[in-house]
């Protein structure tokens, strides 16, 4: 049971980190691919992360998976962050609707 | 005694680590350095002369395990040059860099320079050659940039450029060896290495990194701007002891190494490169306005008879013609190295005192500058090639060998190469005569002055005197 | 792992490889090239992984995609971007022609050496001596072993090599000035990852003598926390403000190893020969020497020079009028809003 | 033959190759500093290639040791390529 778990999960993620991509190439500005791309990415890693610790052996290795999500988390979300103030320091606008 | 050979690294790495420490006592920690280098180098000969080829296990692992440092009569030699020339090198650039900055900046980087040529030259294994040849390499540009001008900052960051593409294509070649051989013992390899197409390969790219290294006509294009613009000190260095590092692992390589594996169109193609070299490194020096391009140009020239003597060592069957020729273009290169450093000395000081280097204007400066004028004609003279100098009975072995094998062609590069060496001499040494009223009396600096007088007189006097007992030492290991 | 799916994954890993290094080394802009090249170092640290290197892949994607890309990215607005002048367009062409074909047929030459090479059985006599001398090495983390025990020499060279880049970097005159201060939310950040790199590095360097890590690994972790503070708008980051003490740190890495070195010489062993029961204790020495002295030239090489005085930054006011992280002097930022 | 082995190799050469073609060529300094370090990882990729010995033995530790060293003298190497050319950029600017 725990293994069809984990397979769904793992799968789940790499939708989520597949429609990131296609945000990324499709989305038409850059505030828009940023949205797709770290939602998306989070959700994904969160995902894969709780897969990843279903399977495996010792709660040591859990604990190690959740730190390097959560180091992720943290990471992404201020590049973001940092990538969308540089751009509107810039005055680069959101595309109109 | 083959604990000189460790020593040989250990003292100038830690030199250059009290020179950064310390920078109050940089000199006299160089001049410790010096002395210390000299005497290790002095019983690595007695050693090498007595013993024969000397062995050091680093870590006392077994060869092939841990790294082995070796020394034979070449690497001896060219070990005592280098410390002759550093020394020299070390008094003139002590009054070279005025400003105390400059001086804290150069010492450590100038010894990291020492301990790299050291590691070099002892080295058994290959991929420790690819790091000294990196240290080399990085400290070498380094002291080129301190030159400080856009000029010397430009041709440092090519000489930079170029020196990676090498050492980049050399670890290729090692890479491929150790796919093959699985050693990285030079020694062992020697005993097991076969011709074929992996042996061959890895020999292509590591020449073809060592060649770019050493500045063989046509890849000679970074060395002029580089050696023209670096501090003459530095220069000095880097013409006499630097590139000649490389050609060093390229006759390593060949005659010793993968002695099993060169084919005589591979040393053809050296010798023809070889050949290129004479003849467009003393054109362009012959045409250079500035002493310093002249005698920059005049290197690649001079690299150029060192790669001639390829084809003749293929060709010469083992016997004592070809124990001759080896011993001539050893001459050669260790000629060359005491000359062609005294002579940068000398142009530096040339260019210190007058503010500037062209050739056309030198004239008056026999008698301002007696001593230094001296040390650029007795420098002259072992480019040239003129008896007593070393390089007299170099290029005598390069013309004997090249007639027993019936190859003219280098003789006739040779003849004409000379004829250009003599021309572009005398017209350094007609300006530096030229008539013109000078008022002053003659200067003579003492420190500033000698090192080029005594590196000059060593490589056209002393060499030729001593060649026999070199020749000696060199039948040790070759 | 089937070993399907493992050869479908490896054909993946390569194709992506190739294309990454195509990508960065072919795209028209210098930045999109650096950029892609951190791709390309982070795919090969999986790479490494792959082929059970795990020391190789943590010091590639620390050292080789991390660092190497920060300080490309670092220099991408500072150097000017060569354009071709059109004059040698035609010899260029034949150039470029001759060295593609002279690049293509060496790649080919090496394949099909290799290829004939990898019939045959594989070269073990090394792996092997290593294998049996592993005890006497004192850690028993092969790699660790084969770096600062067997050729411990190498790595003491390679430790110069790196003092002389520093020194070269301090001589060749002021760094840059600090970045701007980057906000709350980047503060926020660096606030609890440098402590969170501070310990890895500690880890890294205790935990290589029997497990993938090491001096380089844990410098360049170390480096990296005195990135993220700078970044972060600090200044001097934490290496020493007295010049003096800064050059002993820069050089306890070559200082300490060839001490060590040197003092078993005067007792009469081997240089670098370290007695089995002290060379576990030897080489952490080294290695703590050598982590700080390569994270201390890594943040250097960043900075890109010497701390800059006050004279320096008058001069620098004038060549580099916004030297801030984010407020990067784009050629193309004429005030005007930009379209999306 | 390991077959993964030999796939590795290969692309270390074509990555190789593909570095050495832009170090040679190209017009950006950047550039080629960026594509020297190319070349050295698909020279290191043939060295772990050759260091590989299957999923289930140990591989030869040697050239992972000189891979590790060769990763930092390429960082060393790049970092004073790229002081080298902002101190001859801003010797430029002044002039």
């Amino acid at each position: 049971m725990p293994e069809v778990l984990s397979a769904v999960l793992i799968i789940m993620g790499i939708a989520f980190y597949l429609a990131g991509s296609v945000g990324l190439l499709r989305l038409p500005d850059l505030y828009s691919r940023l949205h797709a791309l770290t939602k998306a990415d989070n959700l994904g890693l969160g995902l894969l992360t709780a897969g990843l610790a279903l399977q495996s052996p010792d709660l040591f290795v859990v604990a190690k998976l959740l730190l390097i999500w959560l180091a992720i988390l943290a990471a992404s979300a201020t590049s973001a962050h940092l990538i969308a103030r540089h751009a509107r320091r810039r005055e680069t606008r959101p595309c109109p609707r | 005694m083959s604990e000189a050979l460790i020593w040989l690294v250990a003292v100038p790495l830690a030199g250059a680590l009290l020179a950064l420490l310390l920078p109050r006592f940089a000199f006299a920690v160089v001049i410790a350095t010096g002395v210390a280098t000299t005497l290790a180098a002095g019983l690595l000969v007695y050693g090498v002369g007595t013993a024969g080829t000397l062995h050091y296990a680093i870590g006392g692992w077994s060869a092939g395990l841990g790294i082995a440092l070796r020394a034979d009569g070449l690497s001896a030699l060219l070990v005592t040059m280098s410390s002759l020339v550093l020394v020299a090198g070390s008094v003139y650039a002590r009054s070279y860099f005025h400003r105390e900055a400059d001086q804290a900046r150069f010492w450590p980087l100038w010894l990291l320079l020492w301990t790299a040529l050291n590691a070099l030259l002892l080295a058994g294994d290959l991929f420790n050659l690819y790091v000294t040849l990196e240290l080399l390499g990085l400290s070498a540009v380094t002291l080129t940039a301190l030159g400080g001008s856009a000029e010397a900052l430009r041709a440092a960051l090519r000489y930079l450029m170029v020196g990676l593409l090498g050492s980049m294509m050399f670890l290729a070649g090692v890479s491929l060896i150790y796919a093959g051989y699985g050693t990285l013992d030079m020694a062992m390899l020697a005993r097991t290495v076969q011709a074929g197409p992996l042996t061959g390969t890895a020999l292509v790219l590591m020449t073809g990194g060592l060649l770019l290294k050493s500045a063989l006509f046509p890849l000679h294009f970074w060395l002029p701007p580089a050696h023209a613009s670096a501090p003459a000190p530095v220069s000095a260095v880097l013409s006499a002891l630097v590139v000649k590092a490389a050609f060093y692992l390229v006759l390593r390589l060949w005659l010793d190494v993968f002695a099993g594996a060169v084919t005589p169109a591979g040393a053809d193609l050296l010798g023809l490169l070889g050949a290129g070299a004479v003849l467009w490194g003393s054109w362009r020096a012959l045409r250079a306005e500035r002493l310093k391009l002249l005698a920059a140009y005049s290197t690649v020239a001079q690299l150029g008879y060192l790669f001639m003597f390829f084809p003749l060592l293929q060709a010469l069957p083992p016997g004592a013609a070809r124990d001759l020729a080896v011993g001539g273009v050893i001459l050669l290169a260790l000629t060359h190295g005491f000359a062609k450093a005294g002579l940068f000395l000398a142009i530096g000081i040339i260019q210190q005192r007058s503010g500037h280097d062209t050739i056309r204007e030198l004239d008056g400066t026999a008698q301002r500058l007696p001593a230094t004028t001296f040390a650029i004609a007795l420098g002259g003279m072992a480019l040239v090639g003129l008896p007593p100098s070393g390089a007299f009975l170099g290029k005598w072995q390069l013309l004997a060998g090249a007639i027993a094998t019936g190859q003219w062609l280098w003789v006739a590069v040779t003849v004409a190469g000379s004829l250009l060496a003599a021309a572009y001499t005398f017209r350094v040494l007609g300006h530096a005569f030229g008539h013109q009223a000078y008022p002053g009396r003659p200067v003579t600096i003492a420190w500033e002055e000698w090192p080029a007088l005594l590196l000059t007189a060593t490589a056209s006097i002393v060499l030729g005197l001593a060649g026999l007992p070199l020749w000696r030492l060199l039948e040790v290991g070759t | 792992m089937s070993p399907l799916s493992l050869a479908l994954f490896d054909i993946l890993l390569l194709v992506s490889i190739v294309v990454l290094a195509w990508t960065a080394l072919t795209s028209a802009d210098d930045r999109r090239s650096v950029i892609l090249f951190m791709a390309f170092g982070l795919v090969v640290a999986l790479a490494w992984a792959r082929l059970l290197a795990p020391d190789v892949a943590l010091a590639e994607a620390a050292i080789g995609a991390g660092l190497s890309g920060a300080l490309l990215l670092a220099a991408l607005r500072e150097l000017p971007s060569a354009v071709p002048s059109s004059g040698q367009a035609l010899r260029q062409r034949a150039t470029q022609g001759t060295v593609s074909v002279l690049s293509a047929a060496l790649a080919g030459m090496l394949a099909w050496i290799l290829t004939a090479h990898f019939e045959g059985p594989a070269r073990d006599e090394l792996a092997r001596a290593v294998a049996t001398h592993l005890e006497l090495s004192g850690v028993s983390n092969p790699v660790t072993a084969v770096l600062l025990n067997f050729r411990g020499y190498d790595t003491l060279l390679e430790l110069a090599v790196l003092l002389a880049a520093v020194l070269g970097i301090l001589a060749l005159g002021p760094g840059r000035a600090a970045y701007r201060p980057s906000g709350p939310i980047f503060d926020a950040l660096a606030r609890w990852l440098t402590p969170l790199l501070l310990v890895t590095a500690g880890y890294l360097l205790w935990v290589g003598a029997h497990a993938p890590g090491g001096a380089f690994q844990a410098g360049a972790t170390l480096a990296a926390a005195g990135i993220v503070l700078r970044l972060a708008g600090s200044e001097w980051i934490g290496l020493p403000h007295d010049g003096a003490v800064l050059r002993l740190v820069m050089a306890a890495g070559v200082g300490v190893f060839l001490a060590v070195g040197v003092s078993l010489l005067v007792l009469g062993r081997p240089f670098l020969g370290y007695p089995p029961a002290w060379a576990g204790a030897l080489i952490l020495l080294i290695e703590s020497a050598a982590t700080l002295a390569i994270a201390a030239t890594l943040v250097l090489a960043f900075i890109g020079g010497r701390l800059p005085t006050e004279a320096d930054r008058k001069g620098d006011a004038v060549t580099a009028p916004a030297a801030g992280a984010g407020a990067n002097p784009d050629p193309s930022d004429n005030g005007e809003p930009r379209p999306c | 033959m390991l077959t993964a082995q030999w796939l590795y190799a290969l692309t270390g050469c074509v990555v190789m190759a593909l570095g050495l073609r832009t170090a040679l060529l190209h017009p950006s300094l950047l550039r080629r500093v960026l594509a020297i370090n190319i070349m050295g990882s698909g020279v290191f990729m043939l060295l772990v290639a050759v260091a590989y010995r299957g999923p289930d033995l140990a591989p030869d530790p040697v050239p992972h040791a000189l891979v590790l060293t060769g990763i930092v003298v390429a960082v060393s190497a790049t970092a004073l390529a790229l002081a080298l050319a902002r101190r001859l950029a801003r010797e430029r600017a002044d002039e």
